[in-house]
């Protein structure tokens, strides 16, 4: 059994609900152990990054000290602006000891720096590649698929380490594991304007259906996402795109659903059903 | 008792801005054995010079010490005064003053005081120095050039021609280098290898060149004058002396599809072959990771073929050494890998090239004779887009410095491609335009006014494919605009770096290089064609980035430099040489076995009867290169390294108390 | 202005490497703290750990060696001999009482002047945070005995 | 007005954005590869690079052109910019300090109002509960944009999807993350910062 310290974050327990059930089946299904953070806060997102430099750093930091106290090592942050707030935390803490110093003051607690922060992929990566093959019960052959890693996954890449910020493959090394075609399509980290898509939907619908069009365009019958922004985004904005440009029918399926079904794990278990754009047509 | 003359030299204001030099020199003139200090407004100038000569004529000084620059700098001018004035020029010193204080620090009181500290420490060597004699030394007129490209070639023929023997070392089959790959080239347009080809037939031809193609420099000793040179001649498995250069092996190569390194990757060319028609020597070469014979065993074709029975697959690497008087590196540049910019998909679009594939389309002698078609799918690309400092000024991704040679290419590429495909356009993105040189300007500026290139200036931040165009994604700074364009073709100006494993040679000879692995020169403005290690030069681009009459000019500087040397039979080293003491040596070998250069000789001692009595070290004066380790790790202090010795040493920390 | 500790410190750096490369960080014009003085020798390979001892007897609160990076040694393999006799030396510095702190290596090429100016500032404010070398007088007595060679002629 | 290289007589504007975001403004040579690659540059009023400029000019009189201006509430922090400047600016840095001064300055674009009023949303969200509550933050964002009927149509579908939860879940720890916001937000304060 593989102990893994698990941070869904505000979104796995709301918009993105089918991300956090297929997070947390899959992880059964691969023999992993989740044991979730007790008590923990959201990371402050973009509001707090785009507004308050401090509190862009202290509510990530609690977190991790959160996770130092509950003696986890390896903490998963399945949403991928969780993950990239918490390294970025981590990797700022480690390297200026003064705003340590301050942010440790801010949360009232002494966070050492002990923990390390997965995003979904590279937990799959470590965790469960290449095995993964022989777990899986449903091979997704003929199942051409879009891996998108929109921006937070992947930039900066000085802070993450992860993938090649350009040309990433990792969910595509997955994605060809599970027994499904992964796409060439240049877009895949192009970004989709979440952080704005409550308030500058315009631009957001625009941004989106380019990443839509791109995907089709280049074959794909399903996009895999690892980001529950992305996928509010091009899920639910959809519906604006199609009222603009005409219809899409693209469903937007999070990376962990795809594991899930490849391990035979039944739909509404994985949340499929939650969608705004259905992936039954494609996925039997 | 020593007679030491102190000189505080201003240099104009560059010291005395920020050092009190009068002070100073008071200072000095109170140090023990100090006779004489003054301080002047240039010493280095005739009438400095003359103050330091007379103070030493009439002083009857036994040192003198000149506070001013760095000794890199002054040292061989004011020990050369000194010997004018009849001074022992090992008894004269420099502090420095310049470097090392006025142009690092601002506070005027802590500089003064560390430079009266800096000429204390030199008076206490001074008072130290003991006069030395110069060490005479044959020298053996025979120059070894490294690297065959046009640079190495110019080199190469102007010490020929000059009466001298030359050793060539090219580490490909041929020579030619860069150049011979180029298509036309700036600003007067004339065909590269028209200009080249000439100049390569003559090095095979000429009777002082000796020729080592595929060939790498495999070990170096000795010192200016005299050096070692171990060559390895990798196996051709082709006599060379048999070859007539028929080409019928490789007509007959069954292996045909290998990616030509000539061509860039865009041809193909066979695994017995020669890397383009116009080759020297005119023979081919097996590449042995490729052919069959060597890697099944099967085939032997061009053995069977060969009407003179040159194939051999037996051939070995052979090693062959030469005595060497002066070397001339001139080992040239490569092109950034683009791999780096996953942005711009080189590597990925077979559409998207680098400037010298380019030129290989360009060429009439490349894999399109002439043709700018896309590598895709042949077509004629009606939309080229030229990026610029690729690579290049990007400290992020590539290398700091400018390239300095792509400015200039990227107009000719632009004009080329309008030249011949007149209904195309050409875009450059750029982020300024260097073009400081004889009609340069004017031919960028005719790229942009004649032949309508369009440049925007500003860079490119992503280039993908759809449906068969390059989409290209700009900025034009100057207006404040995005641009896209849907381009055919796209071309990266990439950066002009260090060869490959330039580190090991230059390890190999003992020369400096600098963060990007280009050989440093001596000076950098006035001795910018020799090495930091003597009786080595420096010519083309190995030194940094050049274009063509840069390169030449550079090459015939050295070879200046190397018919100068090689205009005496003998020339005078300095005397920092180790010294035994006999009396004290024990022979316990620790200096025999620490010294780099096997300069240390175990020698017997006899008595009259002819018996070994005991044994002693000896430094072979010609060898020692002066490190001082056989001084520093002698535990009965009986090697003492002549300039540098351990009272001198002590004598200058201890000038560190006040 | 409140009295500052300035340390002194006593660099030995070989001809080839690292004396050019503080020559380049002064024709780049790059300030750093002024209290180094420097004494130049051939190699670091030259130098004879007693020149350290020598040094702190003299008032120095510390000492910088720097030399060539490796393999780039002028003689081939000259600062590889520091480095390896240091072993030895810490040794020495422990029972002379003289803090390994004090003793600083690096290795800095021709064309780094900007690492000289930086490592001499960082030095300079090490150093400063150790304070002023006070085993001197215990050293002098120590070192009576292991006194190497005369320096006066 | 000198425009010295030595940061340390930087005045000003321009010194006030060095000091909060950590960077040299001089880095930038102006090359526009962040323009060109930003997907939101076609919504924006000023390009980035034209931003990293007029902080170089750094004159006072700027100061409201780049604090009022859309650009800086339109960028969505994909740090595409950063990732591929090759003078390793990070220009997502330095709009997240010119947002926090254009706050600070109360200096922000009108039609930044939507962006600021769903920042206040979130973060108040999280300061009354400790995490983010998506159907509060919807209806806070809702009520504070006075943008009432967009997306209205798919909150029915995302309840029923069991996307939306009515009612907060309130963390235990609510009283020390609030305790954080308190600190963050005094210590953020132009006056404050450089005090200590």
């Amino acid at each position: 059994m593989i102990k893994i310290g698990y941070y869904p974050g505000c979104s796995l327990e709301g918009t993105s609900s089918d991300y956090g059930m297929s997070v947390r089946r899959m992880a059964e299904g691969l023999g992993w152990e989740l044991r979730e953070l007790e008590d923990w806060n959201c990371c402050g997102a973009s509001a707090a990054h785009q507004t308050n430099r401090l509190l862009a750093l202290s509510l990530p930091a609690r977190v991790l000290a959160l996770a130092e106290e509950q003696g986890v090592t390896e903490l998963l942050a399945p949403c991928a602006a969780c993950s990239s707030r918490l390294i970025s935390t981590n990797k700022t803490l480690s390297e200026n000891p003064e705003t340590a110093k301050e942010i440790n003051e801010i949360i009232e607690m002494n966070y050492k720096g002990t923990v390390k922060v997965l995003n979904v992929i590279q937990a799959l990566q470590k965790h469960a590649m290449p095995e993964i093959e022989r777990k899986v019960r449903r091979k997704l052959t003929g199942l051409k698929v879009a891996c998108y890693y929109g921006c937070l996954l992947v930039r900066q890449p000085k802070v993450l380490k992860f993938d090649d910020p350009e040309e990433p493959k990792s969910m595509e090394q997955i994605v060809a594991a599970l027994g499904a075609e992964a796409v060439d399509w240049p877009l895949k980290t192009d970004c989709c304007g979440a952080g704005l898509s409550m308030s500058v939907t315009e631009a957001v619908v625009d941004l989106t259906h380019k990443i839509l069009e791109n995907a089709k365009f280049h074959g794909a019958q399903v996009v895999a996402v690892a980001c529950p922004m992305c996928h509010s985004n091009l899920d639910m904005r959809q519906l604006d795109v199609n009222r603009r440009y005409g219809a899409q029918n693209l469903p937007i399926l999070f990376l962990t659903q795809l594991v899930g079904l490849a391990l035979g794990i039944p739909e509404k278990d994985l949340g499929l059903k939650k969608h705004f754009v259905k992936a039954t047509s494609v996925v039997k | 008792m020593s007679r030491i003359g102190v000189f505080v030299c201003h240099c104009g204001e560059n010291i005395g801005r920020t050092v009190d030099c009068a002070k100073v020199a008071q200072a000095a003139a109170k140090f023990p054995g100090v006779v004489h200090a003054v301080d002047y407004k240039y010493m280095c100038s005739d009438p400095g010079q003359n103050l330091i000569k007379q103070a030493i004529r009439e002083k009857k000084l036994t040192g003198v010490v000149v506070a001013a620059c760095s000794p890199r700098m002054h040292e061989p001018t004011f020990r050369r005064a000194a010997a004018e004035a009849g001074l022992n020029p090992f008894l004269c010193e420099m502090a420095n003053i310049r470097e090392h204080v006025s142009w690092v620090h601002e506070d005027r009181a802590a500089a003064t005081a560390k430079a009266i500290d800096h000429t204390r420490i030199m008076v206490e060597k001074a008072r130290h120095d003991e006069p030395l004699f110069p060490v005479k030394v044959p020298v053996t007129k025979t120059a070894l050039v490294i690297g065959g490209g046009i640079a190495g070639i110019q080199a190469a023929l102007d010490i020929a021609n000059g009466a001298q023997k030359v050793i060539l070392v090219e580490k490909e089959p041929s020579i030619g280098g860069h150049m011979a790959q180029l298509s036309e080239t700036f600003p007067t347009l004339d065909c590269s290898q028209c200009i080249l080809t000439p100049r390569m037939v003559e090095v095979a031809a000429h009777p002082n060149i000796k020729l080592h193609t595929f060939s790498e420099i495999e070990e170096s000793k000795g010192y200016i004058g005299n050096f070692e040179v171990k060559i390895r001649k990798k196996a051709r498995s082709v006599d060379l002396k048999k070859c007539t250069g028929c080409g019928l092996c490789m007509e007959k190569c069954p292996v045909k599809n290998i990616k030509s390194e000539f061509e860039c990757g865009l041809g193909a060319r066979t695994a017995i072959y020669r890397p383009f028609p116009q080759a020297v020597p005119n023979k081919p070469v097996i590449d042995r990771e490729h052919c069959l014979k060597f890697q099944k065993g099967t085939c032997g074709v061009c053995a069977k073929v060969c009407p003179v029975a040159a194939i051999n697959y037996d051939d070995t690497d052979e090693i062959v050494t030469e005595k060497i008087g002066a070397i001339v590196l001139a080992t040239g540049y490569r092109v950034m890998g683009t791999d780096l910019y996953g942005e711009y998909g080189y590597g990925k679009y077979p559409d998207v090239i680098d400037g010298l594939q380019f030129e290989r389309l360009a060429s009439a002698s490349g894999p399109t004779d002439g043709n700018i078609v896309r590598p895709s799918d042949g077509k004629v690309p009606k939309k080229v887009v030229f990026l610029k400092c690729i690579g290049s000024r990007d400290n992020a991704h590539g290398i700091t410095y400018c390239s300095k040679i792509c400015c200039m290419y990227v107009a000719k590429h632009a004009m080329l491609y309008k030249h011949k495909v007149h209904d195309g356009q050409a875009y450059v993105f750029y982020m300024d335009i260097r073009a400081g040189g004889k009609n340069y300007d004017e031919f960028v500026r005719r790229a942009i006014e004649e032949d309508g290139a369009m440049y925007y200036r500003g860079r490119v931040s992503r280039i993908y494919e759809h449906g068969g165009k390059l989409i290209v994604k700009g900025v034009d700074t100057l207006s404040g605009l995005n641009v896209q364009i849907d381009a055919d073709l796209v071309v990266l100006a990439t950066a002009m770096q260090a060869q490959e494993g330039i580190e090991k040679l230059a390890q190999k000879l003992n020369v400096s290089y600098d963060e990007y692995n280009f050989f440093t020169e001596a000076h950098p403005k006035l001795r910018p064609v020799e090495a930091n290690t003597a009786g080595i030069f420096l010519a083309g681009a190995c030194q940094a980035p050049k274009d063509i009459p840069e390169a030449v000019a550079q090459a015939g500087g050295a070879a200046a430099k190397v018919l100068g040397l090689f205009s005496s039979d003998e020339l005078e080293r300095e005397p920092i040489i180790a010294r035994v003491n006999e009396n004290t040596c024990v022979a316990c070998w620790y200096c025999y076995n620490v010294c780099p250069y096997g300069a240390i000789e175990k020698k017997e001692i006899k008595d009259k009867q002819g018996r070994t009595v005991r044994w002693v070290a000896h430094v072979n004066e010609s060898v020692c290169a002066g490190c001082g380790l056989c001084n520093a790790i002698c535990p009965s202090k009986s090697v003492e390294l002549d300039g540098f010795d351990d009272g001198q040493s002590y004598a200058e920390i201890g000038a560190l108390s006040e | 202005m409140s009295e500052e500790f300035e340390p002194k410190i006593t660099a030995f750096v070989c001809n080839w490497c690292t004396y050019a490369g503080a020559d380049l960080a002064g024709t780049s014009r790059l300030k750093y703290a002024s209290n180094m003085r420097v004494i130049k020798l051939p190699c670091t390979g030259r130098i004879d750990f007693m020149f350290l001892i020598r040094a702190f007897e003299q008032g120095a609160d510390a000492v910088l060696v720097s030399g060539c990076h490796p393999g780039d040694c002028h003689y081939n393999e000259g600062n590889y001999y520091a480095r390896r006799r240091w072993t030895v030396f810490r040794k020495l510095l422990n029972f002379l009482g003289i803090e390994e702190d004090r003793v600083q290596f690096s290795s800095v090429s021709a064309a780094e002047g900007r690492k000289w100016a930086d490592l001499v500032n960082e030095v300079t404010g090490a150093v400063r945070k150790l304070g002023p070398f006070k085993g001197y007088k215990q050293l002098m007595e120590k070192s009576r005995f292991i006194q190497p060679v005369e320096a006066g002629k | 007005m000198p425009h010295g290289n030595n940061s340390s007589t930087l005045t000003g504007f321009m010194a006030e954005v060095e000091k909060r975001g950590k960077f040299r403004l001089a880095d930038c040579y102006q090359c526009g590869k962040c323009s060109a690659g930003c997907p939101m540059a076609e919504y924006m009023d000023i390009l980035p690079h034209q931003i990293v400029r007029l902080c170089q000019l750094g004159e006072e009189s700027v100061r409201s052109k780049v604090l009022g201006s859309q650009t800086i509430w339109q960028c969505v922090s994909c740090e595409t910019c950063s990732t591929r400047c090759p003078k390793d600016f990070d220009i997502a840095g330095l709009m997240d300090v010119l947002r926090e001064m254009s706050l600070e300055a109360r200096a922000a674009h009108a039609d930044a109002g939507n962006i600021i009023a769903f920042h206040k949303a979130f973060k108040n969200s999280i300061k009354k509960t400790g995490r983010l509550h998506e159907f509060g933050l919807a209806v806070g964002y809702k009520l504070r944009s006075m943008d009432l009927f967009a997306d209205v149509t798919k909150f029915p579908k995302m309840l029923t999807a069991g996307k939306l939860r009515f009612l907060p879940h309130k963390i235990k720890g609510v009283e020390k993350v609030k305790k954080i916001f308190e600190k963050c937000e005094a210590r953020g304060k132009p006056g404050k910062r450089g005090g200590k």
